[in-house]
């Protein structure tokens, strides 16, 4: 080992892509600055060791080209959390805001315009104490928690923000996304029936027939786009919408699609699995402090990866027709995310709560007939060549 | 069976009342209201007359008042053709609180005669369920008697 | 006269294309609101204008008042009492004292008081750390900004009146009631003349009785007399009784 | 009724499916107040229903008996935090009568618009939870927004918003404020015009009508019956509001329609007994527009409350009044001293949420806070 004298010494900026063991093909603007923050904190922790106990492994080792791509990796998953989590929040506060303005009150107050509401609120409930009911299956009621909840951070950190702002670039992206956001609900189905109580468990079975009805007409829908774009990749689906919309092609798509969301993250209209007047909370009835808390962010978790799909498959993700990519390609497609939230309030404040039978019906006889119309016209426009 | 009226006014009933029953006395008329009085015995067949052949479709009131020598049942009915209300009150001597049930001529007295029964001890013969409904379940008193006193009232 | 709503309701659902109409309702508003201010008030920054006929917390006049008791008799709730505190000179009175913890807020009290001492107020933030606080003394009762509107007047007309074809005039329900001696019974006690607020009862010698003593008997200053009961329910032998003017 | 029953019989016939019941209540989000219901329920279907009240029963009705008359108005505003002016208005009147006397003509036409603005703003509170029952927050707050304005016009009367404590034996408790002529008329036409946001909210979504309609039939009969009252028994073809057929103080002299639906086919639905209510409000907008022009007419100082004997004949008289939610009465006995010797309050709802066992057969779960929204619930009355 060469002997350094200087902190700087130990401190090399190196282009991650010169790294051999770089997880990613191609640029990735966070896994970019996590490995340039892993190069400092990881050179400094290496030269202070160094310091202390002279020409020892731990140094060398801290500067490995594999220990640093695994740290940078642990680092980047922070960051992309983060990232997930406030776009969670300012989801939190738009909906509380717009929701409040439309109907006709001012929403949220408490500092920065009522964002800081919902910090608040989210450490209340951190702060509250940890109760389980002594009739429930303890240890099913436990882990279904972790499932939804971890289940629902995953899905949200696998959207991804632009072609730079990505965790993984899979040719079956848009695949794995839609298979990890539909199994949550399997989890809602056991916890109604573990928290042994009522309104638990018809939440709970309504939570199933909900995810069963509307995941069909979704994966036709999916179906539709990839087969124009040809692919499941992400990307090119983004870049089969450099010169036109989805939405227009496809507008009847987007309705099926945008109302399917809705659906799949139980957001009120479609919201019956804890439908507030009959179940009083539904499969959350059970679930107090810390894991409602925990459920309600996965709620919001879910909503955001929702529109961040809708805003892929229709809107054109990140790139902005014949202007292409922009410096801040996240920025864009954020804006456009929030565009469907902000229509997915409009809806919410504007409609009561469907019946679950009408659910079904919606689900099974519009929606689906319509997804398949849909697909035909997505056939006849390949067949046509215009895509 | 006797003439059915439809929509009858306050003579016809006046009339009817008392060819039908003549025990059944009528103690004052006002415009559309009619207060009556009979015993006790016919007090059920009073009733299903009222209801059948004057029309009185709909029974507002089932209460009691308590007398001290005796408790008066007092049924409020009301004609839904002219807004025309009977009055009636029947007699139950203290000691033998008994009375015919009305809720199978008229399903909404159901809940009337339950608190008339639970506030007053009044048992309506032929009710179906004769449950406590206000008060709790382990009361075995009669709170609104007048033998029941209010700390204000000692 | 026509229906306004059922005239044109239930319609074709189709017409308003289902959910759109709705939807579009919402954002309507929403643009709205985001121009303008929400109808919300900023509660305990701004404050909602409230008339002067506010039936708030009671306000007493201190000087006004007499110490008749007639919102003590009034209350619904009995949280009024009479307590004896000092005037201004020095004396000793009785003045009401309001547990607002219990208080109705009928305005009761100032409806009937035959004086218009006690008042209603516009002020409704009361709450207190104590219970004990909750209680108004006679001093803390006086409300500064009083103004001849928070004063309620009990208007009443007579039916005689109507009667006689003179509904217009309005009198006081005080200045016709009064009180009235059955002289057979009344033994000369003077208790009616201790508990007259204003003094309109007096204790006049009507002569001798057989067996040489002198014959007591109270009478009233109908000027003076605001009808407030006392003398009524201080009697021992009934001998009193208020006469209603109808 | 037949529609919604079919599958559950059917149900039950091919398949020994289990029964379960489940409690709503005492506090549970669909109760507007403290009560239970207990459903029987298979799958998603409602086969029988229970309702329990009593949570709240203050013996009220005992309690008056010591009391005098005068002091126990107040009482009668805490009875219903909705109906308080229609409650304090009918105790006065069934001690009018007990007294015989006759009130005057500006006390009759300030009740009347009173008795109008209660209930236009308790058909709005129902018009709010009708919003949360069905899982709408924003019908909700609009109609609270317009309650509002006639909480404001309850203030400006008598100088409180709910415990308006303003007729009197007698008369009213004080004469119509200055402009409050203008400010009544205003509301009453901004209101008119507002309405039209929330009905275009409601009726002209398919998800509320959808979730209102062919549910919860009742027929004229059943109605009449069981003691259904007020606009959810019009809305089933009973042609009937005591304000017209019964009228007392001055409706008689007031030109109004009643809203009544289904006359000829002598059966309803929710959404008949939801869209009764909305036409009550606009009738009532012009009832209050026909009783001030009565009261400018009757000028400024006509008398408005008369004096009374404090002490009442002995006999027993009951009086009757249209209350926002049905048919209320009052029956009072007295025996000559001045305090009543009983005192019996008819609440509509009492009677009205013992049908809730016929109204919620063959619903499903969903259903019921929409069918039981049209009851209206309000406890303090019920339990008394």
């Amino acid at each position: 080992m060469v002997q350094y004298s200087s902190i700087l010494d130990w401190i090399n900026f190196s282009d991650p892509n010169a790294n051999p063991f770089t997880p990613f093909l191609s640029d990735n603007l966070p896994y970019d600055i996590c490995y340039g923050l892993w190069e400092i904190i990881g050179g400094a922790l290496a030269w202070l060791i160094n310091l202390l106990f002279p020409d020892n492994v731990v140094s060398a080792w801290l500067l490995d080209e594999r220990t640093m791509v695994m740290f940078a990796l642990v680092l980047f998953m922070l960051v992309i959390f983060i990232v997930a989590f406030v776009v969670v929040l300012l989801n939190l506060w738009m909906e509380r805001k717009v929701l409040g303005r439309l109907m006709d009150r001012r929403g949220t107050m408490i500092g920065m315009k009522g964002f800081l509401q919902c910090v608040a609120d989210g450490l209340k409930t951190f702060m509250k104490e940890n109760t389980i009911p002594s009739k429930v299956d303890k240890m099913t009621y436990m882990w279904c928690v972790s499932l939804i909840v971890g289940l629902s951070c995953f899905v949200a950190c696998m959207v991804p923000l632009s072609d730079r702002w990505y965790v993984v670039n899979y040719d079956t992206g848009l695949l794995i996304i839609m298979a990890f956001y539909a199994l949550a609900p399997f989890f809602i189905l056991v916890s109604g029936w573990a928290q042994n109580n009522k309104y638990s468990l018809i939440g709970g079975l309504r939570a199933a027939e909900l995810m069963i009805s509307y995941e069909v007409p979704m994966l036709i829908i999916i179906a539709t786009v990839s087969l124009l774009a040809g692919s499941f990749n992400i990307n090119d689906i983004v870049n089969l919408q450099s010169e036109i919309w989805l939405i227009i092609p496809m507008c009847l798509g987007f309705i099926v699609f945008f109302f399917c969301a809705i659906a799949e993250c139980e957001r009120p209209p479609f919201d019956i699995a804890e439908a507030e007047t009959e179940l009083v909370e539904g499969w959350q009835t059970e679930y107090a402090g810390m894991k409602w808390g925990l459920i309600m962010l996965a709620d919001y978790l879910r909503g955001s990866v929702s529109c961040g799909m809708v805003a892929i498959m229709f809107l054109g993700g990140w790139t902005i027709p014949f202007i292409g990519g922009t410096a801040l390609p996240e920025i864009v497609f954020l804006i456009k995310a929030w565009f469907v939230f902000f229509l997915m309030i409009l809806v919410r404040g504007a409609i009561a709560r469907v019946r679950p039978d009408q659910i079904l019906n919606i689900g099974w006889k519009v929606f689906m007939p319509l997804a398949v119309f849909n697909l035909a016209i997505a056939v006849m426009l390949k067949v046509g060549g215009f895509y | 069976m006797a003439q059915v009226y439809q929509s009858p006014s306050v003579e016809e009933i006046k009339a009817a009342l008392t060819s039908e029953f003549p025990q059944v006395e009528i103690i004052s008329t006002a415009e559309r209201r009619v207060k009556a009085k009979c015993p006790r015995e016919i007090s059920h067949d009073v009733c299903q007359f009222i209801h059948d052949n004057l029309t009185f479709e709909h029974c507002s009131v089932v209460t009691a008042v308590d007398y001290i020598d005796h408790l008066m049942v007092v049924y409020l009915l009301s004609n839904y053709y002219n807004g025309v209300m009977i009055d009636l009150d029947v007699d139950v001597p203290d000691d033998d609180l008994h009375i015919q049930a009305v809720t199978d001529i008229w399903e909404g007295a159901n809940w009337h005669e339950r608190e008339t029964w639970e506030l007053f001890g009044i048992v309506f013969d032929g009710h179906p369920r004769l449950e406590r409904l206000l008060t709790p379940q382990n009361y075995e008193f009669f709170p609104f008697r007048k033998s029941y006193k209010l700390r204000s009232q000692e | 006269m026509a229906m306004k709503y059922l005239d044109k309701y239930p319609k074709n659902l189709a017409k308003s294309l289902w959910i759109m109409k709705p939807v579009w309702t919402a954002f309507k508003l929403f643009c709205k609101t985001v121009v303008h201010r929400p109808v919300t008030v900023l509660y305990p920054y701004e404050k909602e204008w409230i008339p002067e006929n506010y039936r708030g917390r009671p306000g007493l006049r201190f000087d006004k008042c007499v110490g008749c008791g007639m919102c003590v008799r009034m209350c619904v709730t009995q949280a009024i009492k009479l307590i004896e505190v000092d005037d201004d000179n020095g004396n000793k009175v009785m003045r009401p004292q309001i547990n607002i913890g219990r208080c109705a807020f009928c305005g009761y009290c100032a409806e009937y008081c035959p004086v218009d001492a006690m008042t209603v107020t516009p002020e409704y933030e009361l709450a207190e750390y104590t219970r004990y606080d909750l209680l108004y003394g006679p001093r803390r009762l006086h409300y500064e900004n009083t103004t001849p509107g928070m004063e309620v007047k009990l208007e009443v007309t007579l039916p005689s009146d109507i009667a006689n074809g003179n509904p217009e005039r309005r009198v006081h329900i005080f200045d016709v009631d009064k009180p009235e001696l059955t002289d057979s019974k009344c033994i000369g006690c003077k208790k009616c003349s201790k508990v007259c607020p204003v003094n309109a009862v007096t204790m006049v010698e009507k002569g001798t009785n057989d067996k040489g003593k002198p014959i007591i008997r109270p009478e009233f200053d109908n000027a003076k007399c605001i009808s407030c009961k006392n003398c009524v329910d201080a009697c021992p032998k009934d001998a009193l009784q208020i006469k209603e003017v109808l | 009724m037949a529609d919604s029953l079919v599958p559950v019989l059917e149900a039950q016939e091919k398949m020994d499916t289990d029964k379960m019941w489940v409690i709503w209540g005492p506090q549970h989000p669909f109760s507007h107040g403290l009560w239970t219901l207990k459903l029987q329920i298979d799958g998603e279907f409602c086969t029988d229903a229970d309702p329990i009240v009593g949570y709240l029963h203050r013996g009220w009705e005992k309690e008056t008996e010591n009391r005098d008359y005068a002091r126990i108005i107040p009482m009668t505003d805490r009875l219903c935090y909705c109906a308080s002016m229609t409650y304090s208005h009918l105790y006065c009147m069934t001690v009018e009568k007990a007294l015989g006397i006759d009130i005057p003509e500006k006390a009759k036409y300030i009740r009347i618009v009173a008795d109008e603005v209660c209930r236009i703003q308790s058909h709005l509170m129902w018009l709010a939870a009708v919003g949360t029952d069905m899982g709408n927050l924003t019908v909700f707050l609009w109609a609270m927004r317009e309650r509002e304005y006639f909480l404001d016009l309850n203030v400006k009367l008598c100088g409180q918003r709910m415990t308006t404590n303003y007729p009197r034996i007698g008369g009213v408790r004080n004469d119509t404020t200055p402009l409050f002529d203008r400010d009544i008329i205003r509301a009453v036409d901004r209101f008119e015009k507002a309405m039209w946001d929330i009905i275009y909210l409601i009726d002209d979504s398919s998800v509320f009508v959808s979730r209102m309609r062919k549910i919860s039939y009742l027929t004229r009969e059943q109605c009449a019956n069981m003691g259904l009252t007020g606009p959810a028994m019009r809305g089933c073809g009973v042609d009937f509001d005591i304000r017209r057929d019964d009228p007392y103080d001055n409706y008689d002299k007031i030109d109004f329609e009643v809203p009544v639906l289904n006359k000829d086919t002598k059966v309803g639905d929710t959404y008949d007994r939801y869209m009764i209510r909305i036409e009550e409000m606009f009738q009532s907008c012009d009832i209050i527009r026909q009783a001030v022009k009565k009261i400018e007419a009757l000028g400024k100082n006509a008398p408005y409350r008369i004096k009374t004997p404090t002490k009442v004949p002995a006999g027993t008289t009951f009086g009757r009044l249209e209350d926002p939610r049905g048919e209320s009465i009052m029956y009072l006995a007295s025996d000559g001293t001045d305090h009543p010797y009983r005192l019996k309050v008819r609440s509509p709802i009492f009677t009205n949420v013992s049908c809730s066992k016929v109204m919620c057969q063959g619903v499903r779960i969903a259903d019921v806070p929409a069918v039981l929204a049209q009851i209206d619930m309000c406890l303090g009355e019920t339990d008394r």
